[in-house]
């Protein structure tokens, strides 16, 4: 896998937050990613970032272009120092069983990207990987 | 009339019609459903159709706060309908496990505009 | 005539207006509740308004009261309407998960009171 | 964070929750707060020293003032040496599955307020505490 471009993100605020996703969005339009691939890695954007400035204050997102086999590809990576997340497990699970629920922020970008990975440490804090493929046209 | 500086609310008969024509930030969502609601209160709205047509992104956040506009709007006795979700939109929401569950959808504004009529007038046995 | 002390309730053609205008105490909203349904069974009321525009807050206790009389109306043949919950009400209800399923809501008083003789007319055929 | 002012509460009847909420409403109100967020923790306040009465017969609430860069703030902790509560985690899910389910008490006083906290011990008690930030006009 080669990175092909790289860009680092302040997370503090709603306003660095909408930054991030037109960010990405742009990204994503530029290598001519299908309408619904750009809904999709521009949605799970902003719901890891709004997760980073709501539960631990402020954070960075790194946004790369990324290649693999010939495939194009969008990779974003938020990290925060804030508190962890305990119980991962039923978070990730959320919206699976249930109608209605609340909280899809994680267990929806899981979804919606194409690789998903969590690390988070309680009273350390969260790293959260989503990588999304252009779709062959 | 409007019920948040930058969400324009037309009055269309006894129903408002809110268009949100611009990305929304999570405060300026809340601020909308709060004087949605005043408004219903102060105009005695009997009809809400909040138009999503301009939106090409509505994260989780912003599908709640819609969601939830209508559920409100609803307790308080007035028929609520959401419109135009594009596509991409729809299967986006639908692909993170989401459920507009509580609130009425319509393709478009005149859609959902006689969506709303259909409702009043049935509640009051009009054309009977 | 008054169902329970605190709460008046008004007869208007076979329909009840009861107008909850303090603030209530779990105590008297059970009274409430099971008052009301004794004046459905002995004036054969078949109509049941329930005015909250007096009420500043709705816990989920009173909300679930409120919601268990007009289910419990609408098993004895009664229809119940819920009318006038202020906007902070209907948004501090849903915020909290809240859902007022099974009962009828409306903006007022008077479009409570003319939904319950359209269903009553209607389920009588009038019109017709 | 600084506490600009304390009052203490007895909860041991209906009538004791009443004022509660009262009190809760009239700082809310006299800080300038909202009528939703006075309705928000107004609300909170009614659900969380109705169960003290309920299930632990009787506790105490401290309602606080408090200031945190430059923010106003209205802290209530709420204390009993009831039962405490076993299955707290679902409890506290309560309404995120289930249409209609019963028990919001806890659940939607989380919801409601900006922060939450529950200690409980079974066999010793439970302490609940809110806050709730007034919003910049
Ligand atoms: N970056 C983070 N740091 C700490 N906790 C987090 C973070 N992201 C999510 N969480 C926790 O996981 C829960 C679920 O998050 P999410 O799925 O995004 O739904 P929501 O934020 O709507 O509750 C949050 O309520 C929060 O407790
Ligand atoms: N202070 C308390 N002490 C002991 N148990 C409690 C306390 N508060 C709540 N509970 C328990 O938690 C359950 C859920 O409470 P709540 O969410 O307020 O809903 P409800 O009281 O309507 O059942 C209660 O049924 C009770 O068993």
């Amino acid at each position: 896998m080669t990175i092909l471009s790289s860009e680092n993100l302040i997370l503090a605020s709603e306003d660095d937050v909408m930054l991030a996703r037109r960010k990405v969005r742009l990204l994503a339009e530029t290598l001519g990613f299908d309408p619904f691939t750009v809904a999709a890695i521009t949605t799970a954007t902003s719901e890891l970032c709004r997760n980073v400035c709501v539960h631990a204050v402020k954070g960075t997102a790194r946004l790369e272009q990324i290649g693999s086999g010939g495939r194009t590809g969008i990779r974003l990576e938020v990290r925060d120092e804030g508190p962890g997340i305990a119980d991962i497990d039923r978070v990730l699970s959320a919206g699976q069983r249930s109608v209605g629920s609340l909280g899809l922020g994680l267990s929806g970008s899981r979804r919606l990207a194409d690789e998903f990975r969590i690390e988070t440490i309680v009273g350390r804090g969260t790293v959260v990987t989503v990588v999304k493929w252009k779709r062959p046209a | 009339m409007s019920a948040h500086g930058s969400i324009p609310v037309l009055r269309i008969g006894s129903t408002l019609l809110a268009s949100i024509q611009v990305e929304l930030r999570d405060t300026i969502a809340d601020a909308f459903q709060e004087d949605i609601l005043q408004t219903i209160a102060k105009t005695g709205a009997t009809g809400l159709v909040i138009d999503i047509t301009g939106l090409e992104m509505v994260d989780s956040y912003v599908a709640r706060v819609l969601t939830n506009t209508g559920r409100m709007a609803t307790l308080m006795g007035t028929h609520a309908v959401v419109v135009g979700m594009q596509p991409v939109v729809a299967a986006t929401l639908v692909r993170m496990g989401f459920r507009m569950e509580g609130v009425l959808t319509a393709l478009n504004v005149d859609a959902g505009l006689a969506l709303v009529s259909e409702l009043i007038a049935r509640r009051h046995g009009a054309g009977q």
